[in-house]
């Protein structure tokens, strides 16, 4: 059969990140391929450069026999390639159906055709089974309704090539249902898909074939039928998963955090929980259901409309971050680009940020004692690096998240709150966090850790909480906590 | 309704109306045909100079040039005149130095990637350098100006000046690309979210640069309305203008953010701060206190703007979550 | 790799000031003899002196990522007050505390609307700008206020005993080497850098941004009216139309500086060296009979050889490096996303 | 004898260089260095402010000029880098615009046009002509803080009232019957419009300021206002509008004559050969000019141009 898409030896460096280093992959029309790895494997590094975002460093792209052209964004729209990015990118400030027809609006002659692309666009989101108002403007769309938007922009394409990078994280059931039934519609109509997701039965349900990569490198290609998930995960992974979570003992103390019905209007509601000196507990739940917003609350960075935050017995005030952290309370954000880091400046900068006051003297900065400390903590990490005076852009995902821990750990903090703890990160990197976050628990550190990766939160947590839809729903000990109940708690299904 | 309701510059056109109103019932003038000429007459340079800047500022961008390009656009345009050659030939030189500023601010903006507001404070020292340095003590005379030109500052059409015609034809065609052409819808995404303006393809560097050169020829063309309208051209002309223009956008709705607003908002904006001025003269109001009042609603005007628009992204949010 | 990127950051455009400083201090002399002498720098020092205490604020809250367009109009609002309490019968000692307090009020309400309201600075002063310069006038309207006493305006006009500089110098050295200290030595300064760099992260870093933020402003306020007891005192008078401009000089001074107008970057040293750069070269062309209209053009080019210069060089190393396009700078810091 | 004041150098600054009016100014000053062969720097900031002003003051202290003639852009903020130039030797002659009478001290003498009350009284004069002597008239001024102007327009209000009973201020009392336009054309022109829509039965407009006079002619054309205008505006600035009958009568000094006294005078301070004390008198050219109270010289009455004597005069100034 004719390839639609050949991928060879795809190279490309970030910096000091080698994202790729030998990725293929090929395509045939009429199927669904799910192209899956590990956090950080380079699976979306690969598509944008389908999408002219990157450009390889080394390697070949046959686009239907031809050389692909790499030529920005709109060269691969032009050579029949839609993409849709794992974050969304609309334009909050437009209506929907032009975000869905931007840069190639219909047009009557040279004007905007402002009611055929409503009705079109409203079509495709019917197709999908959100009736968004196509005149609404986007400012404010929930993230799946956004990721809805991006897929009927790709939809409208009617392109060739339909790459789609994990998008059914933010999805509900039905939502993804809906997407499946327009990703096989698509196939009968002839296109090829790409399919990024890390929900291993989704694929098995959807996909005609399977590419795996690790470490930036394509390690197999195989039919979905000859293929199970423990061989997936073997390859993705490429050890024992067992070693990914060096959980070790910690003796649990008294309840350093209280937290009692707090609600926060359209987030959460009524939650309430505790967390114990050198205890994990880690919270499960979709994306989207409002477990960031808990722990923001918690930390000060949004207000909270009821109940109470009680930290080492002190009633906390609501909306001091800086209070709360002198109290010893330390937050280790989701987004670490936006949240975590100062992008631009030195690792030093950014680890003593937290710092300032140990470092100073009569109000004035000791640089000495400054370095000195981020010299300690970035070996205590093990971080990776040329000079402390680099920016962090400069560094790959996973140091950058070391450094994030080093910043907050350095402040000796009681309790840590963790969003994500390694989104991005590598497979051997990941095991350190995880190595790290455990030994602090021994030496007593309280541990909040909020985690979309199932085998995480089951591996390092002494206690599991579900969340759903902005509520509590279900709270298990380390022994209770399995896949299924922990799953059917977040999903809302029943057993 | 809804729909209504949604549209950004309503509440200000609602303030307009109500505003000219009260003031009218004040003062009986102000509600005469020669009330509403004042107001189209006196606002329409500045009517004239939001459709280019409006162009900027939905782009996030800023263009504090225009002051000096307007007025080295009506020197240019009064001195050759002055030496005897035709009008179109003097418009012509006008609009090409206007694009020619507007030319080097996007040059520098679009592809050097230089901060907008920088650039043009630049801009705006160095041209209004240079036509000092042109101009010195010389002045522009009314009977110099072209005939047609001051036909047009004492003329009305159906009661409307020509002047104000010509912003606001000119108002139209902007609003028109704006909204109606691709090219045109590029500037709000750009200024809505860069980033993703790349991903979509939008020619960014393009579009900016041209945004800017066409703001330019817009002031350019401006020189003409600027010796029109006051009958004189000198090194000071238009000195100060800008802030006026980007006052007038964003009492208008064009949001310095970025990504919204509309040439027409801005009209209205224009409008309003016409209509302050020529009302708190009409009531009576000490010229004193008029600065005061000026500043006052101008900061109203951005607070209820931000309260509005932070009230109707709540509800939307609301509406997605039942 | 690290041996270069030392040397690129050493020679950062706050460091090209001083040396085109040193430079036309070097050619000033060359030139015309009457540059370099103890008086003309008196002269240099008093007239920029004003410019460098807003500067200094100034600089804070533009690499916090904010602006405020609204200095002059409120050192006009100080200096305004004071003239009028004073003309009303208030001993001039405490008309200049009410100068200082009107100040802090300006400084408040910008604060206010742009953190607690929310407000885009850039709109917002623009605002304050107009209100502060109109009740200015409802003020003194046509009345200048003159005569002020003696002793005060002798603090204004005149040289410290013995040597060539005004007294507002030692006002002046002081706060400008506090505002240095500040910025770059004190958690203070890693704040103001943190919140225009990233005021998301700033505030995930534990900082208060925005009660930061408000107290900068007020700070301003208070800067902004010390300028302005020094420009009455300077001039022996209060008027309502003072310090008119001011604000764009001491924009331009800063962003020549090397500050970044996006936030984030910038030092104090780059601003300290362009305000007495720009104070020299004005001096020396002055001196050597150019018209002001010259003046003007070599703002605008250094204005714009600021940004270009820097820029210029750090797209020829991009292209060396690597091709990966970056979003064009715009006019603000924080890009609104959801 | 013609003074003889070779090798002198002498500074003439106006409020703001490229302005119409001081280029007139400084011709006449320019002639005046010419005869006395004296060497003259035509200098000053692009905006009409007083710190503007003060920095080349300092300029003029620094290049040790003999004579310094000033037309003073802020009354009271050049004073202190006047009494600076004063004490390094610089003898200061303010012309056209004074300081403050408190700080008369700091200049030799002022050379002024007219008494400001004999500019203020013919300017109501030649309103109360254009009107037929009754209606209600309105005043748009320079900037609220520019002090010829405040005297002038000081002078108007009790004089109105006792010369002519059929007329009055629109706002009742001069002071409120004045409008600003800072010498700006686009605030002038909005002024006069406001004083139209407050008072629409305004009868007459009196703008003591060359652009003020000129926005208020342009204005009135364009709209065919019936309000009459008058003021001190430039014969060459003014003269499309006279000769159309825009405007009936406008008046003003000779500003060549001035800044030509002015260098007269700074010489002779110079020279030592006169004092600037009440009752001296110095020679510029063919006439002499003695100092009256307020250690003022006075040119003469204003001029005043109208169709019969317009085409003369817009050929020189
Ligand atoms: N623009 C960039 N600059 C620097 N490093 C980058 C950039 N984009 C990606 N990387 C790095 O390249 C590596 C591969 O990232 P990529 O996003 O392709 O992973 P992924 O397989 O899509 O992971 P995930 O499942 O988390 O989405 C990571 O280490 C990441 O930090
Ligand atoms: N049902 C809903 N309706 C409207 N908005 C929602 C809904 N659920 C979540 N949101 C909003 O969408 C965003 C999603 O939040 P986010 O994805 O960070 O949640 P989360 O549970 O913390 O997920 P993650 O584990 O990825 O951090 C939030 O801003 C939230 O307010
Ligand atoms: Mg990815
Ligand atoms: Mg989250």
């Amino acid at each position: 059969m004719e390839k639609v898409l050949e991928i060879r030896g795809a190279a490309k460096r970030f910096g000091g990140v080698q994202a790729l280093v030998d990725a293929n992959l090929t395509l045939y029309p009429r199927e669904i391929h799910a192209l899956l790895g590990e956090n950080g494997a380079g699976k979306s590094t690969l598509l944008k450069t389908l999408a002219g975002v990157h450009k390889l460093d080394a390697g070949s792209i046959t686009l239907f026999g031809k050389e692909f052209i790499a030529n920005g964004t709109r060269g691969s729209l032009e050579q029949g390639i839609a993409v849709i990015y794992q974050e969304p990118n609309l334009f909050p400030d437009l209506t929907l159906a032009e975000n869905v027809f931007i840069g190639r609006q219909l047009t009557h002659g040279k004007t905007v055709a402002w009611k055929e692309m409503a009705e079109q666009s409203a079509a495709l989101f019917k197709r999908l089974g959100v009736p968004l108002d196509p005149s609404r403007r986007a400012r404010g769309l929930s993230i799946a309704d956004q990721q809805i938007v991006e897929i009927a922009k790709a939809l409208s394409l009617s392109a060739k090539v339909i790459v789609m990078d994990e998008p059914t994280a933010a999805l509900s059931a039905n939502e993804t249902e809906r997407l499946f039934g327009v990703a096989r519609s698509l196939r009968e109509e002839g296109a090829a898909l790409v399919f990024v997701s890390h929900r291993l039965d989704e694929v098995m349900a959807l996909c005609d074939r399977v590419t795996i990569m690790r470490d930036g490198a394509t390690v197999a290609t195989a039919p979905i039928a000859e293929v199970d998930t423990d061989k997936i995960v073997k390859w993705m992974v490429g050890r024992e998963l067992s070693d990914l979570f060096p959980k070790m003992k910690a003796n649990i103390g008294e309840t350093i955090l209280k937290v009692e019905n707090i609600s926060r209007e359209g987030q959460f509601e009524d939650i309430s929980f505790e967390v114990k000196a050198g205890e994990i507990v880690g919270i499960a739940g979709l994306v989207g259901s409002g477990r960031s917003e808990v722990i923001r609350a918690i930390f000060g960075i949004d207000n909270y409309e009821k109940g109470s935050v009680t930290f080492l017995g002190k009633k906390m005030k609501k909306n001091r971050p800086n209070q709360a952290m002198q109290d010893g309370i330390a937050l280790v954000p989701e987004d670490r680009r936006q949240q975590g880091l100062f992008m631009p400046v030195s690792i030093t900068r950014n680890t003593s940020i937290t710092l300032l006051k140990g470092v100073s003297k009569f109000g004035l900065l000791r640089k000495a004692s400054e370095t000195g400390i981020t010299a300690e903590w970035s070996k205590k990490m093990q971080l990776k690096f040329n000079s402390l005076e680099d920016s962090v852009d400069r560094l790959s995902g996973g140091n950058q998240q070391k450094v994030v821990l080093a910043k907050w750990l350095s402040t000796k903090p009681k309790l840590l709150i963790i969003d994500e703890p390694t989104r991005g990160i590598d497979v051997g990197t990941k095991s350190e966090v995880h190595r790290f976050l455990s030994q602090e628990a021994t030496k007593g550190l309280g541990i909040l850790m909020i985690s979309s990766e199932l085998p995480e939160v089951l591996g390092m947590s002494d206690r599991v909480l579900v969340m759903r839809e902005g509520r509590l729903v279900a709270h298990f000990n380390a022994d209770q906590a399995n896949p299924e109940n922990v799953i059917a708690a977040a999903s809302g299904a029943s057993k | 309704m809804r729909n209504l309701l949604r549209i950004r510059e309503l509440p200000i056109a609602v303030v307009l109306v109500a505003f000219f109103s009260i003031a009218a019932l004040g003062n009986h003038q102000l509600f005469s045909f020669s009330g509403l000429h004042d107001l189209l007459f006196g606002s329409s340079i500045i009517c004239l100079l939001v459709s280019a800047e409006t162009l900027i500022i939905v782009m996030k961008h800023i263009d504090l040039s225009i002051g000096s390009t307007i007025g080295f656009a009506s020197y240019i345009i009064g001195k050759n005149a002055s030496n005897g050659h035709g009008l179109l030939y003097c418009l012509l030189l006008g609009i090409i130095f206007g694009l020619a500023v507007g030319a080097v601010n996007g040059l520098l903006v679009a592809y050097f990637k230089l901060p907008s507001l920088v650039v043009t404070l630049g801009t705006l020292y160095l041209v209004r350098g240079l036509f000092n340095q042109v101009a010195g003590g010389d002045f522009i005379n009314s009977d110099k100006v072209p005939h047609v030109l001051s036909f047009m500052a004492s003329h009305t059409f159906a009661k409307i000046p020509y002047l104000f015609i010509v912003a606001f034809v000119l108002a139209l065609i902007v609003g028109f690309y704006m909204r109606n052409f691709r090219s045109g819808r590029d500037l709000y995404a750009i200024g809505s979210n860069l980033p993703a303006a790349y991903l979509a393809g939008i020619k960014v560097e393009k579009r900016t640069f041209w945004a800017f050169t066409a703001a330019g020829g817009i002031a350019g063309l401006g020189g003409a309305l600027l010796i029109a309208r006051f009958g004189q051209a000198q090194a000071n002309s238009g000195l100060g203008i800008e802030l006026g223009v980007v006052a007038a956008c964003v009492v208008g709705g064009v949001a310095i953010a970025g990504g919204i607003g509309t040439v027409f908002g801005a009209i209205i904006g224009a409008l309003l701060l016409q209509t302050i001025v020529l009302a708190l003269g009409a009531l009576g109001v000490s010229q004193f206190w008029q600065g005061v009042v000026n500043g006052a609603l101008l900061i109203a005007a951005i607070s209820l703007d931000k309260v509005l628009s932070s009230r109707s992204q709540r509800t939307q949010i609301m509406r997605v979550s039942e | 790799m690290n041996f270069l990127t030392r040397i690129r950051s050493s020679i950062g455009w706050d460091k090209g000031v001083g040396a085109l400083l040193v430079l036309t201090i070097v050619i000033g002399s060359l030139v015309t003899p009457d540059f370099a002498t103890t008086s003309n720098l008196g002269f240099v020092v008093q007239d920029i002196g004003e410019i460098m205490i807003i500067a200094l604020p100034m600089t804070f809250l533009i690499i916090a990522g904010e602006i405020d367009l609204s200095v002059a109009s409120a050192l006009s609002l100080v200096s305004s007050s004071i003239g009028y309490s004073f003309a009303h019968g208030v001993p001039f000692g405490w008309a200049l505390v009410i100068g200082i307090l009107v100040g802090l009020a300006t400084g408040a309400l910008n604060g206010f609307l742009v953190n607690y309201l929310g407000l885009q600075s850039l709109a917002v002063t623009i605002g304050t700008m107009g209100l502060f310069r109109g009740l200015c006038f409802v003020l003194l309207g046509s009345n200048p206020v003159n005569q002020l006493p003696d002793f005060w305006t002798g603090l204004g006009i005149n040289n410290i005993p013995g040597t060539f500089l005004p007294w507002s110098f030692l006002l002046i050295a002081p706060l400008v080497i506090i505002a240095l200290i500040l910025l770059h030595f004190t958690r203070i300064g890693r704040w103001t850098f943190a919140a225009g760099i990233s005021s998301e992260a700033a505030n995930f870093a534990g900082i208060p941004v925005k009660r930061f933020k408000f107290f900068m402003y007020v700070a301003t306020g208070f800067m902004v009216s010390l300028a302005a007891i020094v420009y009455t005192l300077r001039f022996a008078s209060a008027s309502p139309d003072s310090a008119m401009g001011y604000e764009l000089t001491t924009i331009a001074a800063v962003l020549f500086g090397g500050v970044s107008i996006a936030g984030g970057f910038g030092t104090m040293w780059g601003v300290i060296f362009s305000v007495i750069e720009l104070g020299a070269i004005r001096s020396v062309l002055q001196l050597v009979n150019f018209s002001s209209n010259a003046l003007q053009i070599v703002s605008g080019s250094l204005l714009l050889f600021s940004v270009a210069v820097p820029k210029v060089a750090e797209m020829l190393k991009a292209r060396r490096e690597t091709r990966v396009k970056t979003p064009t700078p715009s006019l603000t810091s924080s890009r609104s996303v959801e | 004898a013609q003074a003889n004041a070779a090798g002198l150098k002498i500074a003439i600054m106006p409020k703001a260089v490229n302005i119409g009016y001081f280029t007139a100014w400084n011709k006449g000053a320019q002639t005046a260095c010419k005869e006395i062969k004296a060497t003259c720097t035509y200098l000053g900031p692009t905006e009409a402010t007083g710190p503007a002003q003060v920095q080349f003051i300092n300029q003029v202290i620094q290049k040790k000029y003999d004579v310094l003639v000033i037309s003073a852009a802020d009354q009271n903020a050049i004073v202190p880098s006047l009494n600076k130039a004063k004490a390094a030797g610089i003898k200061i002659v303010t012309s056209d615009a004074d300081v403050a009478a408190t700080a008369a001290s700091s200049r030799v003498v002022s050379v002024l046009p007219a008494a400001s009350a004999r500019i203020g009284t013919a300017e109501v004069d030649w309103i109360a002509a254009a009107t037929g002597g009754k209606g209600k008239i309105a005043v748009l001024s320079a900037a609220a803080t520019a002090a010829n102007q405040n005297a002038w327009i000081a002078a108007m209000g009790p004089y109105l009232t006792s010369k002519y009973p059929n007329m009055s201020w629109v706002g009742g009392t001069v002071d409120k019957s004045t409008f600003y336009g800072d010498d700006d054309a686009t605030k002038s022109t909005a002024q006069f419009d406001a004083i139209l829509s407050q008072y629409p039965d305004v009868a007459g407009i009196i703008s003591p300021t060359t652009v003020g006079v000129l926005a208020a002619a342009q204005e009135k054309k364009t709209k065919n206002a019936s309000v009459k205008v008058t003021g001190l505006g430039l014969p060459s600035q003014m003269a499309p509008y006279i000769e159309d009958g825009t405007v009936e009568k406008v008046g003003l000094w000779n500003p060549i004559d001035l800044g030509y006294v002015a260098v007269y005078a700074g010489a002779a301070a110079k020279a030592g050969t006169f004092t600037g004390k009440v009752g001296s008198s110095f020679k510029a050219g063919k006439k002499s000019y003695s100092v009256v109270a307020g250690g003022i010289a006075y040119l003469g009455d204003p001029f005043t141009f109208d169709k019969s004597n317009i085409a003369t005069f817009k050929a020189i100034y």
